[in-house]
């Protein structure tokens, strides 16, 4: 089949990973290659001159490579019909979506490309050994995706080693006080997957642990854990408090994202799994004077199960599958001046309202604003929640976006904002019943099952809900000022509210691009773990045995979240029943991917 | 009734600078951070919007663009990088195209090379002009005096008819303005008497140019209005003490002092402009449009021979005086005749009259809206 | 009975219930109660140590029932059964008394609540006592699937479970595998290959050995439970003549995805009446022919293409279709490719750019130039033919809201996002598979977080758009989800069926086959030669109607006796 | 002091108690005189065991399932539905309040319907005063 080869760069993502004068005279040499032709970066496409140029080699096929050459494929279609060819015969080397990156980048562009002019689908032609696979799963991440993905595997009867950074499991959810939109307790819902983790015989709970080597090959890793010292024994533990009460020492409690302050020693939250308490480093008196002062809590403890004196412990891990359920991190608001977090007081974070909504939060649920409080430690005056003398706001505003689909900060949708934001609105009409609540968005993404139907009904509460993004808050006599536009009723919004609640977007978990250069899989322009393909593998990654699920791999809401890591499952479930599992992508040799095209054409 | 968009004007707008409009997505960011943004002049986004549509008769109508200074914070905050700065300045440019009858301001923005032409052109037929004209009454070697090869009186004359001739074009330009934005708009109808009550506010925009003011960085303001002020101060010297200004040697400081200062004023704020647009510091000087630099170009010409005109005359070196004279004219003359009318200088008279205007209709779409709140309750 | 004893452990629940209810009072009063053993309050019976000491009681007092009153059963039953068991107890020696959601976090009065948890308490004591031993039998689980819908979703299961070396069937109504996706020739946001993929999993299916594609088939009953269904299948043979054959599964995955929404039936868009306006998949055909124009044959100048049809509107559906947003930024990309030089508007409501690549797709479509103009939901553009001396075909008239101007739209090709809609065999399907539907007809998941794939039905799967509408990765994941499900119970060759289900005492069935037809799985059938009716018990799910309706009381609930409900009715009331 | 009515409600488990928990997680308050018992589908509820409540010093009964059309197992609501006046016309004749007994629809999501009824109910009940099953009862005592 004469076959012409057209090279087209729109530019967009690691285009220097593939060396294009080599993939031009590697095309040049393919068999039936007629021409190749590098039209550069988003070239302007003169149709009738493709078509001159089709008739002039009469192409019975033309291939278009480049990162994303469907971008081009329509005007080759249109030319390849005019001059009178078969349009089906149009072919893509797509780069990008078959994993063109750096280190690969080169040969992995000459062996899509070589498929494409045998009009072959890359991903039959491209296709690993199979390689023994230990039977073993290492789950990293313990939020409802890791969560997930270890049942799904453990309740086949498999092991699974659940990895977790934090002193519990549960990750963000177990944080939420409704989810979006049918408004279940997310504890509700979760706390009974958590025990059921913590009591299942075949998943080995590490939390309070972090991944520190991965070394092998796919079906057969070895994986270096290090368990942080938790200066306390998890199953001795009764979680009777008493270590709590008497420690002297206190820090921002993580779990209630910072709005109140912990112990040193403390448990993350009452349904905690395990339901243990631990000791955090960075703040214990103890540790930070080498033992040398207080060391209370060890003394106190009744059942003596605290030993201050723990160092970290590294475990080694056999597996033959790894899944990376890391989840995300929110953006940090203080990048953002002009909104003014952590100058303003009552400017408050996304999860910061998660906690502040919640009923087994710090004011178990009651809506206030902060109050001013001089702290005799500190000498200083800080604003605090205080459920009694805390007044309930009667106007509390919600900026979407924040973080979000802005050149400046991401560029990207955080796919989750607009819901939550919606779900803030309906907590704070459901609580305040005469606050003003608002909305100010940009566009209303209500894409999931059920979630158009929750905005209208949020609507129908009553919130006011804006299009037009809030471009500043300020201060004025103890109320937040918020300056925008009102585009639809065509108005500029100027006037003072009590709260403002920003909702974050999600940013890669801390350390997820160093995980990812261990693991040598790749990451996308916005830090996320890539698929294998965007469509027809969206949970597998170029490396064989190792998948993603949840966030990492991109935004994601709860119900997404838990399909996919069900899916990931899948695959680990498909090698051990066979006890093989693919190879990585990289393994397979240009020479072969030939090969194969070759013979696949000719049947 | 419903309008027609045009979805071609924006390619259009691209040759006047507007380069990244279609990429605006509406958050309405822009408007918000705008100092000047308010009831019922929302910008800049509204006139992105009329400009993605192509609303062209819209737009004709719209003060908006001039109500703003570029300070530049809507093009660093914008979230798309859609530039809603250079947008009205595009804007602005393709309105004074508008607002010239004679098609020249149009000409001169689409083609840089015509501009050029013309001003090359002009400044010729000054120079040789005024070099006919010398030589035919007088010598080159006399500056002053009796067989002066230029004299002052004559040149006065020149200047007057000049003059007439740019107040003639301008003002037509003006007037055209005034039909665009007010004279043809049929929802608000300017009293008469509302022109007279507020025409106070021409000369104090003119002269304080107090809103720039408003923006978040002052230093543009003042060096806007130090450049415009010598630029005034110049012309008022120019036009009514040219024989004083021609005296000499001796240095007559109850003008001459003035002089030196609006020459000194016109130098510095130009070449400082002219370094800002170089380095592309901010986001308004970082897409630089060709009148942009003709404008800065022609007037540090016409300062520096203007002083260095004053010092030759000082040092009695007549004949260079004489034709270094000449080559003064060859930048004023292009300047006066195509940048007041037909480019950037015009705004000089757009703006103040924009201010003017959206005052008069602001206030008369506040009184009709009462008049709609009160309606009901009087019946 | 007599030698009965009784452990009743009463939580705090840190403060959630402590905080209301005096426990140690209610303590006091269950001790009085016969056969109690010894009662005690903890904080979180829940955690671990919360268990142990329950395990630890067992040992030391020898329980043989035991009552937690804790949180809603719905909560912590599983763990607390799973505690005795441990404690070498029948799980079903358990009863629970709901003093949290029902009791502490709904009244604030101490007195009255407590009372209240009292009461709740005594009366899981009375029950507990007539509790018996309860045995969850296990039955084979047939490792055979059957795939209904062989489109991208139903392709991808199939493939996961016949690479783990099980059997599939994948029944397909049409001609040929693929679906929906089989209509696209490009996918959003990244604009890969559709027919790639697509090719790709087709060609694997097909030369799969562990996979029998039936194509042109239609299933037409299933019968028997989970991990053994009997399902009849008629599908067309080599020689043509369609036939009915039997196939033995253990699970069914539904993947029937959907059809496309009747652009004719909103009037404002004179589709079918105006020529040059088409439907999103009219436009996918032209691109893939290469061969974008008007009906008159001439290259549109002005194309606009109008989102949300049929979807976002109170007319026809509230949801969301969730692809078209994407696919119409492709059709955008496309059209400026195929028709350089024209120029494309797209009406929108909202811009649904959330995915992954999604919303720098979206600047890239505003950069090459697409006019977007927003309209509200429920206020229709109109399109109308445009008058001669106009520059185009027709003109549609938007309430353009970002600039509260109405807008007249010029236009040459009209693109219609026509949204997802149930497919019409959808309610045959339910009924084929025992599974329900929403009000707008997409299956019903088993829990809308956190299980998306299961149903009602045991055994019976959901994946793809027939549950809601889905983009491919989405539908894709889905499956593979499902056929994790599914690998998860092949892989212990076993399912593990719920102890509690009704029995029939044929000693006391008159035969009157009454309760036959009050079944809703009939799971009960009726011996023609015994006369007597009998429980399928893996069939059975244990509603109790059956019980209820039985004139001759023969039918007894396991778990939910006539006993045990009296003698907790008996309890609350003490 | 006021007279303080003992309710039985029979719940089904998959709408109405689910709904039930969910007053409590979503701390909607109400009345603590109902004593809540959990069956697994309205279709479960025999009228013996309303009568035996109201034998045993029950003030009211409540009875709820899921709403028609959502029953778990798809169609029992709709048996206890057809159930209800046979039993709500063997009351009358026993001479019990038709108020005593009442058959409502919550579903998962209602809690605060759920709340709602059973204050709505509590107060009618209260109203009606203690039941005559109790004092006939004791009166039958007496006489032996």
């Amino acid at each position: 089949m004469r076959t012409g080869v057209y090279l087209c760069q729109t530019g967009t993502g690691d285009l220097d990973a593939v060396d294009l004068h080599s993939v031009v005279s590697y095309a040049g040499n393919l068999p039936n290659v007629e021409m190749v032709k590098d039209l550069g970066t988003m070239p302007a496409l003169n149709i009738e001159a493709l078509v001159a140029e089709i008739r002039a080699n009469d192409l019975q096929r033309v291939v278009i490579a480049g990162d994303s050459p469907g971008f081009f494929k329509p005007a080759f279609t249109t030319a390849m019909r005019n001059a009178g060819g078969d349009p089906s015969e149009v072919r893509l080397a797509s780069f990008r979506q078959h994993g063109a990156s750096f280190g690969i980048g080169t040969v992995r562009a000459k062996s899509v490309l070589a498929c494409a002019t045998f009009g072959v689908p890359y991903g039959l032609a491209a296709v690993p050994d199979t390689t023994p696979t230990h039977p073993g799963t290492v789950v990293i991440g313990a939020g409802i995706a890791g969560i997930q993905a270890a049942l799904e595997i453990a309740d086949a009867g498999k092991q699974v080693f659940l990895v977790e950074r934090t002193g519990t499991i549960g990750g963000h959810m177990a944080m939420f006080d409704k989810t979006f939109p049918t408004l279940d307790c997310a504890a509700c819902i979760l706390t009974p997957k958590m025990v059921a983790v913590g009591q299942h015989e075949m998943i080995d709970l590490m939390t309070y642990a972090e991944v520190e080597e991965v070394s092998g090959s796919p079906g057969d890793y070895t994986v270096k854990v290090r368990k942080k010292a938790r200066r306390v024994d998890v199953h001795a533990c009764v979680a009777c408090n008493v270590c709590t009460e008497v420690c002297p020492q206190r820090a921002p409690s993580e779990f209630d994202s910072g709005i109140v302050e912990r112990k040193s020693i403390y448990i993350p939250f009452p349904q905690a799994v395990p339901n243990a308490y631990l000791v955090d480093g960075q703040s214990c008196t103890y540790v930070q004077s080498d033992g040398a002062k207080c060391g209370v809590c060890a003394k106190k403890c009744p059942k003596g199960c605290i030993d201050l004196d723990q160092v970290d412990e590294i475990v080694e891990l056999e597996v033959g599958n790894i899944v990376l359920a890391l989840g995300y991190d929110v953006y940090d608001a203080r990048k953002i001046e002009r909104y003014g977090y952590g100058v303003l007081p009552n400017v408050l974070t996304a999860l910061e309202f998660e906690r502040l909504t919640n009923a087994s939060g710090p004011t178990s649920g009651k809506i206030v604003t902060k109050t001013k409080r001089f702290n005799k430690r500190t000498k200083t005056d800080e604003w605090v929640f205080d459920a009694e003398d805390g007044a309930a706001p009667a106007s509390v505003a919600i900026i979407h976006c924040v973080g979000s689909r802005d050149a400046n900060h991401n560029a990207y949708c955080s796919r989750v904002c607009c819901m939550y934001s919606l779900k803030f609105a309906h907590l704070v009409k459901e609580k305040l019943p005469d606050a003003d609540c608002y909305e100010f968005y940009i566009d209303m993404r209500a894409f999931g099952k059920g979630y158009e139907e929750f905005a209208d009904r949020i609507k129908a509460e009553g919130t006011f809900v804006v299009r037009g993004r809030t471009a500043k808050v300020t201060e004025q006599d103890g109320r937040m000022v918020i300056k925008g536009e009102d585009i639809v009723s065509d108005r500029m919004v100027d006037f003072p509210v009590d709260m403002v609640i920003l909702a974050v977007g999600l940013v890669p978990a801390l350390g997820a691009a160093e995980l990812a250069l261990r693991l040598g899989i790749q990451t996308d322009t916005d830090g996320w773990f890539s698929e294998l393909d965007y469509n027809s593998d969206p949970t597998d990654t170029e490396r064989g045995g190792i998948a993603v699920a949840g966030v990492c791999q991109g935004p994601k809401d709860i119900p997404d979240t838990v399909a996919q890591a069900a899916a990931v499952a899948a695959g680990a479930l498909k090698s051990m029943a066979i006890g093989r599992g693919l190879d990585s992508r990289a393994s397979v040799s240009l020479s072969d991917i030939e090969a194969r095209a070759a013979r696949l054409t000719r049947v | 009734m419903a309008i027609r968009a045009n979805p071609k004007l924006i390619t259009e707008l691209e040759i006047y600078g507007a380069q990244d409009v279609s990429k605006c997505y509406h958050c309405g960011n822009c408007s918000a951070t705008c100092p000047f943004s308010k009831e019922p002049y929302i910008l800049p986004r509204r006139s992105m919007r009329s400009l993605q549509m192509g609303l062209e008769a819209k737009l004709e109508s719209d003060l908006e663009p001039w109500l703003c200074y570029y300070c530049g914070e809507c093009s660093t905050e914008c979230p798309r990088d859609a530039e809603p700065g250079e947008t009205m300045m595009s804007l602005r440019r393709w309105l004074t195209a508008r607002y010239d009858f004679t098609g020249i301001a149009r000409l001169f923005y689409l083609s840089a090379k015509a501009e050029m032409l013309a001003v090359i052109i002009v400044a010729l037929i000054a120079g040789a002009g005024f070099l006919l004209y010398g030589f035919s009454q007088g010598s080159i070697t006399q500056y002053g005096g009796p067989n002066a090869f230029l004299p002052a009186s004559s040149v006065h004359i020149f200047d007057w008819t000049l003059a007439a001739v740019l107040l003639a074009l301008l003002g037509t330009n003006c007037a055209r303005m005034w039909w665009f934005t007010v004279g043809r708009d049929t929802k608000v109808h300017v009293p008469l008497s509302a022109y007279v009550r507020k025409i106070y506010l021409l000369p104090m925009h003119f002269f304080t140019q107090m809103r720039y003011a408003k923006c978040e960085q002052k230093r543009p303001w003042v060096l806007h209005l130090v450049l415009m002020l010598s630029y005034v101060t110049m012309l008022v010297l120019i036009m009514f003490f040219l024989e004083s200004m021609w005296s000499g040697p001796a240095i007559n400081w109850s003008v001459h002092a003035f002089g030196l200062a609006a020459t000194a004023g016109l130098l510095v704020t130009t070449i400082v402009f002219l370094r800002k647009r170089l380095k592309k510091s901010e986001a308004q000087y970082q897409q630089s449009h060709e009148t942009d630099w003709m404008f800065l170009v022609l007037l540090i010409v016409v300062a520096a021979t203007g002083l260095l005109q004053f010092t030759l005359h000082r040092l009695g070196l007549d004949t260079a005086a004489n034709v270094n004279y000449v080559i003064h004219m060859m930048a004023v003359v292009p300047m006066l005749l195509l940048e007041v009318p037909f480019s950037k200088w015009s705004h000089m008279a757009y703006r103040p009259l924009a201010m003017y205007f959206a005052d008069l209709k602001a206030e008369e779409m506040v009184s009709k809206e009462r008049e709609a709140v009160g309606a009901p309750q009087a019946a | 009975m007599d030698d009965l004893k009784i452990g009743v452990f009463v939580c705090n629940c840190g403060t959630n219930i402590a905080k209301v209810i005096d426990c140690d009072a209610v303590i006091d009063s269950v001790e009085r109660l016969p056969y109690v053993a010894v009662a005690r309050t903890y904080k979180y019976m829940c955690s671990d140590p919360g268990q142990d000491m329950i395990q630890a009681d067992i040992e030391e007092y020898d329980l043989d029932r035991v009552v937690v009153a804790a949180c809603s059963p719905r909560m912590h039953e599983p763990t607390f059964r799973k505690a005795l068991q441990k404690a070498g107890l029948n799980p079903y020696f358990l009863e629970m008394a709901n003093i949290r959601e029902q009791c502490s976090w709904v009244h604030d009065d101490p007195v009255a609540a407590t009372e209240k948890a009292a009461a709740l308490t005594a009366a899981a004591v009375m029950r507990v006592a007539h509790h018996e031993a309860l045995e969850r039998r296990s039955v084979d689980m047939c490792p055979n699937t059957l795939i209904i819908g062989g489109g991208i979703a139903g392709m991808s299961a199939a493939l996961d479970l016949a690479d783990a070396g099980n059997r599939v069937y994948l029944a397909e109504r049409s001609d040929h595998l693929g679906g929906n996706v089989a209509r696209a020739d490009l996918t959003a946001p990244y604009l890969d290959s559709a027919r790639d993929m697509l090719t790709e999993r087709v060609t694997r299916v097909v030369e799969h050995p562990n996979i029998d594609v039936l194509l042109e088939s239609q299933v037409r009953k299933v019968d028997g439970f989970v991990g053994n269904f009997q399902t009849i299948i008629r599908a067309k043979a080599d020689d043509g003549a369609p036939s009915d054959s039997v196939y033995d599964v253990g699970s069914i995955i539904v993947c029937t995805g959907y059809k496309e929404f009747d652009a004719s039936r909103i009037t404002h868009y004179g589709y079918g009446k105006l020529p040059n306006v088409v439907t999103s998949f009219e436009l996918e055909k032209m691109l893939r022919a290469g061969r974008v124009t008007t009906k008159e044959g001439k290259a549109p100048q002005y194309v606009a293409i109008i989102h949300c049809v049929g979807s976002r509107n109170l007319e026809f559906h509230a949801y969301c279709s969730r692809v078209c947003c994407m696919t119409a930024l492709k059709y955008a990309h496309e059209v400026k490719s195929a028709v350089p030089g024209a120029y494309v508007s797209d009406i929108y409501i909202d811009m649904h750019a959330f995915g992954k690549g999604m919303e720098d797709f979206y600047r890239r479509s505003s950069e090459i130039k697409t006019l977007f103009l927003m309209y509200e939901k429920n206020d229709y553009p109109v399109i109308r033919k445009a008058d001669a001396t106009d520059d185009c075909d027709m003109l549609i008239e938007v309430n353009e809201t970002l600039s509260g101007e109405t807008i007249e739209m010029p236009a040459d090709l009209v693109v219609l996002m026509v949204g997802m809609e149930a497919r019409e065999d959808s309610e045959e399907v339910a009924h084929l598979v025992n599974i329900s539907r929403d009000k707008d007809g997409w299956f019903i998941e088993s829990h809308p977080k956190l299980d998306p794939v299961a149903t009602t039905t045991d055994g019976v799967y959901i994946a793809g758009a027939c549950q809601a509408p889905k983009d491919i990765p989405d539908s894709v994941a889905q499956a593979r989800a499902a056929a994790a499900r599914i690998l998860a119970r092949t892989a212990l060759g076993r399912i593990d069926i719920d102890a509690v289900f009704a029995e029939v005492d044929e000693e006391k069935c008159s035969g009157c086959r009454m309760c036959n037809e009050l079944c809703p799985y009939v799971a009960i059938e009726f011996d023609a030669e015994k006369r007597r009716s009998h429980v399928i018990s893996a069939l059975c799910k244990a509603c109790g109607a059956c019980v209820a309706a039985c004139p001759s009381g023969a039918i007894t609930a396991r778990h939910f006796t006539d006993k045990q409900i009296f003698s907790e009715i008996e309890g609350v009331l003490a | 002091m006021t007279f303080e009515p003992k309710i039985v409600g029979f719940l089904c488990n998959w709408c109405s108690y689910t709904g039930a928990d969910l007053a409590g997680t979503s701390r909607i308050h109400y009345a603590p005189n109902v004593r809540i018992i959990r069956v697994m589908c309205s279709a479960r509820i025999d009228p013996t065991f309303v009568l035996k409540a109201l034998h045993d010093g029950a003030d009211g009964v409540l009875i709820c399932g899921c709403h028609p059309g959502d029953c778990h197992y798809s169609e029992g609501n709709y048996k206890m539905m057809r159930r209800y006046p046979l039993l709500k016309s063997l009351l009358a004749d026993y001479g019990i309040e038709d108020e005593r007994v009442r058959l409502e629809w919550v579903s998962a999501s209602e809690g605060q319907r759920f709340a709602d009824i059973v204050n709505d109910m509590t107060e009618r009940v209260r109203a009606l005063g203690p039941s005559p099953v109790k004092a006939a009862l004791e009166a039958d005592l007496a006489e032996r």
